[in-house]
C-alpha cells in the first residue's frame, strides 16, 4: 500500500508547525537563535490589545493599552505561570472602518490567543464576528453598548456593566432627587447611548427631561450651560467623555448652575478632576466599577501604575487590566488543562470567574455580565478626589 | 429679554473668536486667493506657545493674582500668542506656499499642501505636548468671574476679555490695512498682484508680512481660546472650520466681512438652537447647532453668492 | 403666478431682415453707467462694426448682446438665422402687472440661438488641443448624453466621428490643420486667434461677435483676417458685428459702422459717412487709436 | 558677494531648522505632565541631536555643491542605481523579512541577529547574516553602491564590471540566504524583503552594467523606457512574464506554506491517490509544463515577429493556459480541503505562491500577445484621425502608449494575482481602506480633476449609499416596504439613484458659486448629513449605527455567490466595481462631456459662450461623482455588516480630496495611484513608526509631495498644461458682478 502523504503531514497540524521551530532551537546556545522567544520551556503566548491608539480617541486606548500592560508585566514577572505573555497592540482608531484591517492583522498571527478590545461599541460591532470566526477569544473593557450581548458573536466577552444596567441604576438616583432634569449627550455612539438609557428610565420614574445633544469637539459649552440655567432643571446628567465634561463644568459653574450634576464611567477620571478644577467639585459619577480606595488590589494598582507610567491610572484602565488578567487566567487555565489554543482559551474565558479590581467577573452564555451581576456604584469629586459613594441603589 | 441677552452674550464670545481666526483667512485670501487650511495650526500653536512661555514666566502654582497681575498674564499671554502664531504661519507660508507658487502650481496643490501642513503641525504637537494632560492655563485668576452682574444679565471676565481685545485687534487690524503703508502693498497685491509688482511692491515680502499679520491674530486668539477653555493638539480643527465658514459667510477676502461673518456666525450659534425667545430648549436644540449654522451660510450666499459685504480686500462695505 | 414672460416688455413691429435689434438699453455698473440709451440694428449678412474711444462701452455692449451682463433698461431682440423668429434676449420676471426683476437669456441660450462670440483677451481652453477646442463648440449641438457615451452607443459614436470631422473641416478653413493635435495653450497668437473663431464656428451661428480680432496681430496676418472675416460673412452667409480699433482693417471690411462713446451711440453709418461725421472726428478719429485696451468694458 | 554670503547663512540655518524638526519627529512620545519642556529638552538637548544636526548639515552641503555634483547626476546609469540604492535601503530597513510570530517584527536585523547564530541554518546563510562579520550585508550593500558611483564618477568599465558583480552576488546571497531561513522556520511566510531587495540589486548591476557600456554620455532615462518598450511592442512582458512563469515553477512553493512546502515538482506526488480530477491530475503532472512551454512559446513568436494573429493566439493561449490552472488549483484545494489539510477549510486556501505566480505569468504573456494583436495600424499613414487625449497619453500613440499599455497589464496582472499570496492583514486593507478609496477617489476626480469644482463633503455621499444599503436590507429602524427587502448588490441601483438625486440637489442651489464658496457649502453639506445620521434616531438609529447588513450575494441562474469573512472575495467584487466604473469613465473623459468639462473648467464665461451649458454639465459632475461614491458605500456597508455616523466625518472627505491632488487631478491612473499610495502608506507606517505618529508622517509627506512635485503623483497630461495656476489673469467678466446680478 502506498503511503498518503498528505494525510501523513496533516497530522503534523499546527502545533506542529510550533513545535518544529521549538526543537529548532533546543539546542542552541542560550545567546540568541531564531526561536529564543519560543524557545526552552518558556512558551510565550501573545495577548492582543485592538483600540485606538491614535486618532482623536487615542487617550482613551492609551490608558487600556498602559492598563494592559501592566498586567502583562506583573504576569511576566510571576514565575509560577510557566509561560509568558506578550502583548501585542493594533490601533483602530476607534473607527468601525479601520477595525477590519486592525484585527486581521491580530487574527493573522498565531500566536495570540485573547484579545482585549476594541475599546469602542462601533468597532466590536464591526469586527467581533471576524474574531467569533476565528476562534478567538475578545474581552471587551469599554465597549459599553447595550446590544452586543444580543448580536450573537461567539468569542465575546464584557467585564462591565452596560449601559443599560448603569444608566437606569444612575436615573433612578436622580429621580430621588430631582424633577426635572437635563440630561445632555455628547453625540457619540457611548454618550448617546448611555443618555438615552438614562432618559427613559428618568421619564419611567416621573420626571420631566430635558434632552438635548452637544457634539464632543464642542469647546465653548457657554450657551449650553446657559440653557441648563434657564431651563429650571434641578439636575443635569452628562453623557460622553471627560476631557469635554471637565469644559462643560466650567461652563456650567460660570452659568451658575447649582443644581446635582452628574455622569457616567467615561468621565469618571483624572483628566476630569484637574480639568475641571474647583468647577469640578460636587459632580457625581456612576460607575459599574470598585472604589479604588476600599479595594486593596486597586491600591496597589494605582500605585504600580503610576510607577510605571508616571500618571494616575484613568478612564477604563483599570477595566484594560482586569480583561488583561482574565486572558492571562484562562490561558494558565487552559494550559493546566491540557492544551493552549484558541478554543480552550476561550473556553476557559466562558468559565471566568474572578475578582479583579473593578468587581468580581463572571460571564452569561451571552458573554456580558449575568443579570444581578455587577453592582453600579456612585461617586464624587471631592475637592479634586474621586471618593466612593457606595452602591447607588444604597445610596443617598 | 435677561435670557435673551445672556445668550447673545454667549454668542459674541464665541464669535469674536472665530471673527478673529477668521481675520487670519481673509487676510490670506485677500493676497493670495487661497485658503489657508493650516491657519487653525496657527491658531493652535499660539495657544501652546502662550501656554507655555506664560507658565514659565509666571509658574503653574501662583493663584487669584490682583488685577494689575492679570493684565500682566493677559499682556504676556496675547504678546507670546502672537509671537508664536506669527512665527508659525511665517513659518507656514515659507515651506508650504512659497515654494508653490514659484513653480506655479495649481490651486489645489495650495490647498492640499496646507492639509498636509495642517496634519504635520497638529500631530507634531501631539507628539510632543499633548501628554500634558492637564493642557490648562493655571486658575490665574477667576475667569468666570461677574464683571457685571445687571438683573440677570451677566458678563464674566473672561468674556469681557475676549470681546474687548476682539475688537481691539480687528480695529487694530482695519487701521493697519486702510491707514498704513503696508496695508497699501498688501491692498495692492489683493487688487492685482502683477500691477503691484510693477508698482514696485515687493510680492514676496508683503505676502510674508501678510502671513505675520494673520498668524499674529490667530496666535493670540489661541491664547484667548486656551485660557477660556483648554488646549490641545486638534483644537483649531473645528473653530478653523468655522471661522472659514464665517469669513465666507461675511465675504472671503474682505476684513470687516470677517468680523461681521464671525460675529453673526457665534450668534447664531447660540442664539438660534437655543431660541431663548420662545422660552423653549426644545425648539431646535443644540445638537442640530451646526446644520443652523452652515443651513444660514446655505441662504446667505444663496442670495448673496459673494457673502454679505462682497470680496475684495480693502473695499469693505 | 410668477411667470417668465416670452413677450418683450416693448413690442416691436416684426422686421425679418434684422438680426439684432437693440432698443434703448441702458447698464449700470454700481453708480456707473456702461451703456446709456444705446439703440442700434444689425441687418442680416451684413458685417457691423462697432467702434470707439477706450471705455466707450464696447465690450460692454458684446456682453450684454451674450448675456454676461443684463443691462437694467431697454431691450434686445435676436433672431439670429435666416427663418428664426424675433426672441427676446432680456426677460422680465413678473408677478401680476409688476416687473419684479430682469434677467437676461443665459450666455449658452444665447448661443444655441445663433450668436457665437470671440474674446477681446483670447480666451481658448488651453489645456486643450486646438481640435479639442473646436470640437467643444462643434458638440454643444448634439444630443447624446453621458450614459451612451460610458457605453459607447453606436449613436454616440457617430456623433462623435461628425464632431471630429466638422471640426478638421473648420481647422482647415481658419488654415490651422496641422496644428490640430497641439495643445492650444502652445499656439501662437495669431492662431489663436483664428481658432478661436474656429471655436464660434463650430456652434454654426447666425452671426458672430468678434471683439478685436485683429489685435497684436501683425500687418499680414491683418490681411488675413481681413480675408478671413469676410468669407465667413459671404461663403458661410454669416452677419458679423466687429469691435475692432484698427481703423484700416475697419474700414476696409465694415458695410457699416456704429460709434459709441462714453456709453452713447454718437454716430452711425457707412465708412464713408462716419470718416466724414464731425462728432466722430472730435470724440474718436482725432484723439488716439490704442491698442492697449485693458481698461475698457467692465471694471469701468 | 555678500549677498552670497546672506542666502548661504540662511540655507544653512534652513537646513539646521530641518535638522531640528526632524528630531522633533523622531524619537518617543516625549513630554511629562509635571514637567514643562520636557518635550524639547528630550528632542533637543540630548546628544542625539547632533546627529539631526549634521543631517541638517549634510543636506545643506549637498544643496550647496549641487551644481558641481550636477554634471554627474544626468551621467548614464545614475537613476536607477539611485532607485536600486532606494530600494535595497526600503528592504534592509523598513520590509518585513519574516513573518514569524517568534520575532518581534519581521525586519532584517531582526531576523539576523536571530538567525545568524541558529546551527540549523547553514553556514552560507549564517555568513550573509552577520555570523563572521556583524552587519556583512549592509558592507556588502555600501560596497557595491560606492563602487558603482565611482565606476560612474571615473568611467572606469572595471569598477562598474566589479560593482554588478558585488550586486549580483550581494541580491542573490541574500535572496538565498532568506530562503534558507524561510525552510528552516517552515512558518507561513508572506514577506517581500528579500524579493524588494533582489529587485533593487539587479537594479543597481543594470545600472553598472550601463556604466560599463557608455562613457559618460547624458542619460534619459524616460527616453530609455520609451525606447526599450516602444521597440517590440510587448516585448518587455512577454520577458516579464516568462521570468514571472520560471519563477513561479522552479523556485516558489505551491502549496501549504505551513506544512510542507511542496513545489510543483511535488504535488504529483502528494496528491497521489486522492480523488483530484482527471484534468487537475494532468495538469499537476504534464499539462502545466505544456501550457508554460506554449504560452512562452507563443507570445515570444508574437511580439518578436510582431504578427498580429499570432498574438490573438498568444492571448489565447495565456487566456486556457490560466483557465486549467485556475480549474486544477480549485480542485486540488478542495481536496486538500476535505482532508483538513493545514487547517483549511475551504477551497482555494493553502495555495502557495507559485501558482499564484504562474497565474500572473500567463496573464501577462496574454497580455503580450494583446498588445501585439491590438497595434495601431500605422499611425503615420492616417493623419486625419484624431489622437485621443486621455488623461495619460497625450502624446501620440507609440512609445509612451506602449509603455503605459505594458504598464497596465503588469498592474492587472499584479492586482489579480497578488493579493492571494498576501497576508490576511494586508488583504483586509486592500479591501476596507485601499479599495475603497481607490473607488471614492475615482469618482471625486470626476467632480475635482475633470469638472474643477472642489467638493470638500464628498463623503456625505458614501453615506447616503451605506444607510440606502442598510435600510434597503431592512437593518434601520425604519423598514422598507416588503417588495423592497433586496440583498446588498440590488441596492447599487437604488443607492446610485438616490446619490444623483443627492448631487443635483446638493448642486442645483450652490453650482452659482465660485471655487471657495463652493467648498465651504459642501463642507457643510457633508456635515449636516453626519449631523442627521446621528439625531434622525428613529431613522438612522443615530450614533449606534446599523448593524447586520447581510453580505452580498448573487443568484444568477446557475451561479450562486456568496461572500463570507474572507477579504479575498470583496477584493474580487471591488476589482470588478473599480474596473468597470474606471472604463466607463474613460470613455466618458474623451467623450463630449469630458471635453465640456474641461472647457468649463479651464473658462467657465468661454465656455458659455460656446454654447456649454455650464450649470447641466456641472449637474452631471456632481451627480455622477455622488453615484461612484453611492456604489462605495454599497460596496462598504454590505462589506463591513455595520455602519455608524463615525465612517462619514469631515476628515475623510477632505482625504479623498488629497488623494485626489497627491496622485494627479483629473488623471485616473493618478486618482487611483494616489488613493492608493495614501491608504497604503498608514498601514505601512504601522511597522515603522509609533501609532500616534502616523499622521504626522503622512502629512509630511503630503507637503513634500507638493512642494516638489505639485502636480501630483501620476499627472494628467491634459492639466500639465495648466500648471501655470495662479498667473492666469481672471479678466473683467469673472471679476466683476454687475448691478443686476445680485439676485
Amino acid at each position: 500500500m502506498r503511503t498518503r502523504p498528505l494525510a501523513k503531514v496533516a497530522a503534523l497540524g499546527v502545533v506542529g508547525a510550533l513545535a518544529l521551530t521549538g526543537c529548532g532551537s533546543s539546542n542552541n546556545s542560550s545567546k540568541g537563535g531564531l526561536s529564543s522567544g519560543g524557545g526552552g520551556n518558556a512558551t510565550s503566548y501573545t495577548i492582543a490589545f485592538e483600540g485606538p491608539l491614535s486618532g482623536d480617541n487615542a487617550q482613551l486606548g492609551i490608558n487600556e493599552y498602559n492598563g494592559a500592560q501592566l498586567a502583562i508585566a506583573e504576569a511576566n514577572k510571576d514565575s509560577s505561570l510557566g509561560f509568558k505573555v506578550k502583548l501585542s497592540k493594533s490601533d483602530d482608531q476607534g473607527d468601525p472602518a479601520k477595525a477590519p484591517a486592525a484585527a486581521a492583522s491580530i487574527i493573522q498571527d498565531d500566536t495570540v490567543m485573547g484579545v482585549v478590545g476594541p475599546s469602542f461599541s462601533g468597532a466590536t460591532k464591526a469586527v467581533a464576528a471576524k474574531f467569533g470566526a476565528a476562534g478567538i477569544s475578545i474581552v471587551n473593557p469599554s465597549a459599553s453598548a447595550g446590544d452586543i450581548q444580543t448580536l450573537g458573536f461567539k468569542t465575546w466577552h464584557r467585564i462591565f456593566p452596560n449601559d443599560n444596567a448603569e444608566g437606569p441604576a444612575g436615573a433612578d438616583w436622580i429621580a430621588k432627587h430631582a424633577k426635572k432634569v437635563f440630561v445632555i449627550n455628547d453625540l457619540s455612539a457611548y454618550g448617546a447611548g448611555v443618555s438615552a438609557s438614562v432618559a427613559s428610565q428618568l421619564k419611567k420614574d416621573g420626571d420631566t427631561v430635558i434632552t438635548q445633544g452637544v457634539d464632543a469637539k464642542t469647546t465653548d459649552y457657554g450657551p449650553i450651560s446657559q440653557q441648563v440655567v434657564n431651563s429650571g432643571a434641578k439636575a443635569v446628567w452628562y453623557g460622553g467623555y471627560d476631557a469635554q465634561a471637565a469644559l462643560f463644568a466650567k461652563a456650567l459653574a460660570a452659568a451658575g448652575f447649582k443644581g446635582i450634576r452628574i455622569s457616567g464611567n467615561g468621565v469618571k477620571s483624572s483628566v476630569f478632576t484637574t480639568g475641571a478644577g474647583a468647577a469640578g467639585h460636587g459632580w457625581y459619577f456612576t460607575c459599574g466599577c470598585q472604589d479604588a480606595t476600599v479595594a486593596p488590589s486597586a491600591k496597589s494598582f494605582t500605585a504600580a501604575y503610576t510607577a510605571m507610567f508616571n500618571t494616575p491610572p484613568s478612564t477604563y484602565s483599570p477595566e484594560a487590566y482586569d480583561a488583561t488578567n482574565i486572558l492571562i487566567q484562562a490561558i494558565k487555565a487552559a494550559k493546566a488543562a491540557g492544551s493552549v489554543t484558541r478554543s480552550t482559551v476561550n473556553d476557559q474565558v466562558n468559565k471566568t470567574d474572578y475578582t479583579g479590581i473593578t468587581g468580581q467577573i463572571s460571564f452569561g452564555t451571552d458573554g456580558d455580565l449575568p443579570p444581578g451581576k455587577g453592582t453600579v456604584n456612585l461617586f464624587i469629586d471631592q475637592g479634586g478626589n474621586i471618593k466612593s459613594l457606595g452602591d447607588i441603589t444604597q445610596a443617598k | 429679554m435677561t435670557d435673551f441677552l445672556n445668550f447673545l452674550i454667549a454668542g459674541l464670545t464665541r464669535g469674536s473668536i472665530y471673527a478673529l481666526i477668521a481675520l487670519g483667512y481673509t487676510l490670506v485670501y485677500g493676497v493670495l486667493q487661497l485658503i489657508n487650511f493650516a491657519h487653525s495650526e496657527v491658531f493652535m500653536s499660539g495657544a501652546f506657545g502662550s501656554l507655555i512661555i506664560v507658565q514659565s514666566v509666571i509658574g503653574r502654582g501662583v493663584h487669584h493674582l490682583p488685577w494689575y497681575g492679570v493684565t500682566g498674564v493677559l499682556l504676556l499671554g496675547l504678546t507670546s500668542g502672537a509671537l508664536i502664531g506669527a512665527i508659525v504661519a511665517w513659518g507656514l507660508e515659507r515651506v508650504a506656499y512659497r515654494p508653490l507658487r514659484k513653480r506655479g502650481a495649481p490651486k489645489l496643490a495650495f490647498l492640499i499642501s496646507a492639509i498636509g501642513m495642517s496634519f504635520f503641525l497638529s500631530q507634531l504637537a501631539g507628539k510632543l505636548f499633548n501628554r500634558f494632560s492637564d493642557n490648562n492655563f493655571p486658575t490665574y485668576y477667576n475667569v468666570n468671574k461677574h464683571l457685571f452682574d445687571i438683573r440677570g444679565v451677566h458678563i464674566s471676565l473672561i468674556q469681557t476679555i475676549m470681546i474687548v481685545s476682539a475688537v481691539v485687534m480687528m480695529l487694530f487690524l482695519d487701521t493697519l490695512v486702510t491707514h498704513t503703508k503696508l496695508g497699501k502693498s498688501i491692498r495692492g497685491v489683493a487688487e492685482d498682484a502683477q500691477t503691484a509688482a510693477l508698482m514696485g511692491i515687493n510680492i514676496d515680502k508683503t505676502i510674508s508680512r501678510t502671513f505675520i499679520i494673520g498668524g499674529a491674530l490667530g496666535g493670540a486668539a489661541g491664547f484667548l481660546f486656551g485660557s477660556a477653555f483648554t488646549v490641545y493638539n486638534t483644537m483649531g480643527f473645528i473653530p478653523g472650520v468655522k471661522a472659514f465658514a464665517a469669513a465666507v459667510l461675511g465675504g472671503i477676502g474682505n476684513i470687516r466681512g470677517a468680523m461681521l461673518g464671525g460675529l453673526l456666525l457665534g450668534v447664531v450659534e447660540s442664539l438660534v438652537p437655543t431660541a431663548p425667545w420662545v422660552g423653549g430648549h426644545t425648539w431646535i436644540g443644540t445638537q442640530w447647532t451646526d446644520v443652523v449654522a452652515f443651513v444660514v451660510l446655505v441662504l446667505v450666499l444663496m442670495f448673496r453668492p459673494t457673502g454679505i459685504l462682497g470680496e475684495r480686500l480693502g473695499r469693505a462695505a | 403666478m410668477t411667470s417668465l414672460s416670452q413677450s418683450p416688455d416693448v413690442t416691436h413691429p416684426p422686421t425679418t431682415d434684422v438680426v439684432y435689434d437693440v432698443r434703448n438699453v441702458t447698464l449700470k455698473f454700481g453708480g456707473v453707467t456702461s451703456l446709456s440709451d444705446v439703440s442700434l440694428h444689425m441687418n442680416r449678412g451684413e458685417i457691423l462694426a462697432v467702434i470707439g474711444p477706450n471705455g466707450a462701452g464696447k465690450t460692454s455692449l458684446f456682453n450684454s448682446l451674450t448675456g454676461v451682463y443684463t443691462p437694467q433698461e431697454g431691450s434686445i431682440l435676436l433672431a439670429a438665422r435666416v427663418g428664426d423668429a424675433q426672441t427676446p434676449v432680456l426677460l422680465d420676471r413678473k408677478f401680476g402687472p409688476f416687473s419684479l426683476e430682469r434677467r437676461s437669456r443665459k450666455t449658452h441660450e444665447i448661443n444655441h440661438l445663433g450668436v457665437a462670440r470671440t474674446f477681446q483677451n483670447i480666451r481658448l481652453f488651453p489645456a486643450l488641443t486646438a481640435l479639442e477646442n473646436v470640437k467643444v463648440g462643434v458638440e454643444t449641438r448634439q444630443t447624446s448624453g453621458p450614459i451612451s457615451a460610458m457605453l459607447g452607443m453606436p449613436w454616440q459614436r457617430r456623433e462623435e466621428r461628425e464632431s471630429t470631422e466638422r471640426a478638421y473641416e473648420l481647422l482647415g478653413f481658419v488654415g490651422l490643420t496641422h496644428r490640430a493635435n497641439d495643445l492650444a495653450g502652445s499656439l501662437a497668437y495669431g492662431e489663436q486667434r483664428r481658432l478661436e473663431i474656429a471655436r464660434a464656428l463650430g456652434t454654426e451661428p447666425g452671426v458672430i461677435l468678434l471683439d478685436e480680432p485683429a489685435a497684436g496681430t501683425n500687418p499680414a496676418e491683418k490681411r488675413d483676417l481681413a480675408d478671413l472675416i469676410r468669407k465667413i460673412n459671404v461663403e458661410d452667409n454669416i452677419s458679423v458685428l466687429l469691435i475692432e480699433h484698427d481703423m484700416k482693417l475697419v474700414m476696409s471690411i465694415a458695410h457699416r459702422l456704429v460709434v459709441l462713446n462714453f456709453g452713447q451711440k454718437i454716430a452711425e453709418g457707412s465708412p464713408e459717412q462716419i470718416q466724414k461725421n464731425p462728432a466722430v472726428i472730435a470724440a474718436y478719429l482725432g484723439t488716439t487709436d490704442d491698442e492697449d485696451a485693458a481698461a475698457e468694458g467692465g471694471t469701468a | 558677494m555678500s549677498a552670497d554670503v546672506k542666502t548661504n547663512l540662511k540655507r544653512l540655518l534652513a537646513c539646521l531648522g530641518l535638522g531640528v524638526v526632524l528630531a522633533l519627529m523622531i524619537g518617543d512620545q516625549e513630554g511629562n505632565q509635571t514637567d514643562f519642556g520636557f518635550a524639547f529638552k528630550a528632542a533637543v538637548f540630548h546628544p542625539r541631536i547632533l546627529i539631526f544636526l549634521g543631517i541638517g548639515v549634510l543636506l545643506y552641503l549637498a544643496m550647496t555643491f549641487r551644481p558641481r555634483v550636477a554634471p554627474y547626476l544626468t551621467r548614464a546609469g545614475v537613476r536607477p542605481l539611485a532607485a536600486g540604492t532606494a530600494s535595497v535601503v526600503a528592504s534592509y530597513g523598513l520590509l518585513n523579512w519574516s513573518d514569524s510570530g517568534n520575532l518581534t517584527n519581521g525586519k532584517l536585523s531582526t531576523l539576523a541577529h536571530g538567525a545568524r547564530d541558529t546551527s540549523g541554518i547553514s553556514v552560507i546563510g549564517r555568513l550573509f547574516f552577520g555570523s563572521a562579520v556583524p552587519g556583512l550585508y549592509w558592507i556588502l550593500f555600501v560596497l557595491a553602491i560606492a563602487l558603482a558611483a565611482a565606476a560612474i564618477i571615473v568611467q572606469k568599465s572595471a569598477l562598474a564590471w566589479g560593482a554588478a558583480g558585488l550586486s549580483v552576488l550581494a541580491g542573490v546571497w541574500g535572496f538565498v540566504a532568506h530562503e534558507m531561513v524561510r525552510s528552516y522556520l517552515h512558518s507561513p511566510d508572506h514577506s517581500t524583503g528579500a524579493f524588494v531587495a533582489l529587485l533593487g540589486y539587479a537594479t543597481i548591476a543594470s545600472a553598472s552594467v550601463t556604466v560599463a557600456r557608455t562613457s559618460g554620455s547624458e542619460a534619459a532615462t524616460g527616453a530609455f523606457l520609451d525606447r526599450i518598450f516602444g521597440w517590440k511592442p510587448g516585448f518587455p512582458l512577454f520577458v516579464i512574464g516568462t521570468a514571472a512563469a520560471l519563477l513561479g515553477t522552479f523556485w516558489a512553493s505551491w502549496f501549504s506554506p505551513t506544512d510542507k512546502n511542496t513545489s510543483v515538482f511535488g504535488m504529483s506526488d502528494l496528491f497521489h491517490g486522492y480523488p483530484i480530477n482527471g484534468l487537475t491530475s494532468a495538469y499537476l503532472g504534464w499539462l502545466v509544463w505544456v501550457l508554460l512551454v506554449a504560452s512562452v512559446v507563443v507570445a515570444g513568436a508574437a511580439t518578436w515577429l510582431q504578427h498580429k494573429l499570432l498574438g490573438w493566439a498568444s492571448v489565447l493561449v495565456g487566456a486556457v493556459a490560466l483557465l486549467i490552472s485556475l480549474l486544477s488549483m480549485h480542485n486540488f484545494s478542495r481536496i486538500a480541503a476535505d482532508q483538513k489539510f493545514d487547517g483549511a477549510v475551504q477551497a482555494w486556501q493553502n495555495i502557495g505562491t507559485g501558482a499564484w505566480t504562474l497565474c500572473a505569468a500567463f496573464t501577462v504573456l496574454a497580455g503580450a500577445g494583446w498588445m501585439v494583436a491590438r497595434k495601431p495600424v500605422d499611425a503615420a499613414a492616417d493623419p486625419v484621425s484624431p489622437r485621443p487625449i486621455g488623461s495619460d497619453s497625450l502624446v501620440s500613440p507609440g512609445k509612451s502608449f506602449a509603455f503605459t499599455q505594458a504598464m497596465l497589464v503588469v498592474v492587472l496582472a499584479g492586482a489579480l494575482f497578488y493579493p492571494p499570496t498576501a497576508t490576511g492583514f494586508w488583504q483586509t486593507v486592500l479591501v476596507t481602506e485601499i479599495g475603497t478609496y481607490v473607488l471614492l477617489a475615482v469618482g471625486l476626480n470626476v467632480v475635482v480633476g475633470w469638472a474643477g469644482l472642489l467638493d470638500l463633503g464628498f463623503i456625505a455621499f458614501y453615506a447616503i449609499g451605506s444607510y440606502t444599503t442598510a435600510y434597503l436590507t431592512d437593518t434601520l429602524p425604519v423598514k422598507p416596504p416588503h417588495w423592497l427587502h433586496l440583498s446588498p448588490l440590488m441596492a447599487i441601483p437604488f443607492a446610485i439613484a438616490i446619490c444623483l438625486v443627492a448631487g443635483v440637489a446638493l448642486g442645483f442651489p450652490t453650482l452659482r458659486l465660485r471655487g471657495d464658496y463652493l467648498a465651504i457649502v459642501t463642507l457643510g453639506f457633508g456635515e449636516i448629513i453626519r449631523i442627521v445620521a446621528i439625531n434622525a434616531k428613529s431613522i438612522t438609529n443615530g450614533a449606534q449605527g446599523a448593524f447586520g447588513i447581510p453580505q452580498p450575494v448573487v443568484h444568477l441562474g446557475p451561479l450562486h455567490l456568496k461572500w463570507g469573512q474572507d477579504p479575498l472575495q470583496y477584493w474580487y467584487l471591488l476589482l470588478v466595481f473599480i474596473i468597470v466604473v474606471v472604463m466607463l469613465f474613460r470613455r466618458l473623459e474623451n467623450s463630449r462631456l469630458g471635453r465640456a468639462w474641461a472647457a468649463v473648467r479651464e473658462d467657465e464665461v468661454a465656455a458659455q459662450a460656446t454654447g456649454v451649458n455650464t450649470v447641466r454639465v456641472k449637474l452631471l459632475a456632481f451627480a455622477i461623482g455622488a453615484s461612484t461614491s453611492g456604489l462605495a458605500g454599497v460596496f462598504f456597508a454590505s462589506q463591513i455588516g455595520y455602519i455608524n455616523p463615525d465612517n462619514f466625518v469631515l476628515n475623510n472627505s477632505i482625504l479623498v480630496v488629497a488623494y485626489v491632488v497627491f496622485g494627479g487631478m483629473g488623471s485616473l491612473s493618478g486618482a487611483i495611484a494616489g488613493a492608493a499610495v495614501l491608504t497604503w502608506l498608514p498601514e505601512f507606517l504601522k511597522a515603522q513608526v509609533p501609532a500616534e505618529d502616523r499622521q504626522m508622517w503622512i502629512g509630511a509627506v503630503i507637503l513634500l509631495m507638493m512642494i516638489f512635485r505639485p502636480a501630483g503623483l501620476l499627472p494628467a497630461k491634459r492639466r500639465a498644461a495648466e500648471l501655470s495656476g495662479l498667473d492666469k489673469v481672471y479678466s473683467a467678466e469673472t471679476a466683476a458682478v454687475p448691478a443686476g446680478e445680485g439676485m
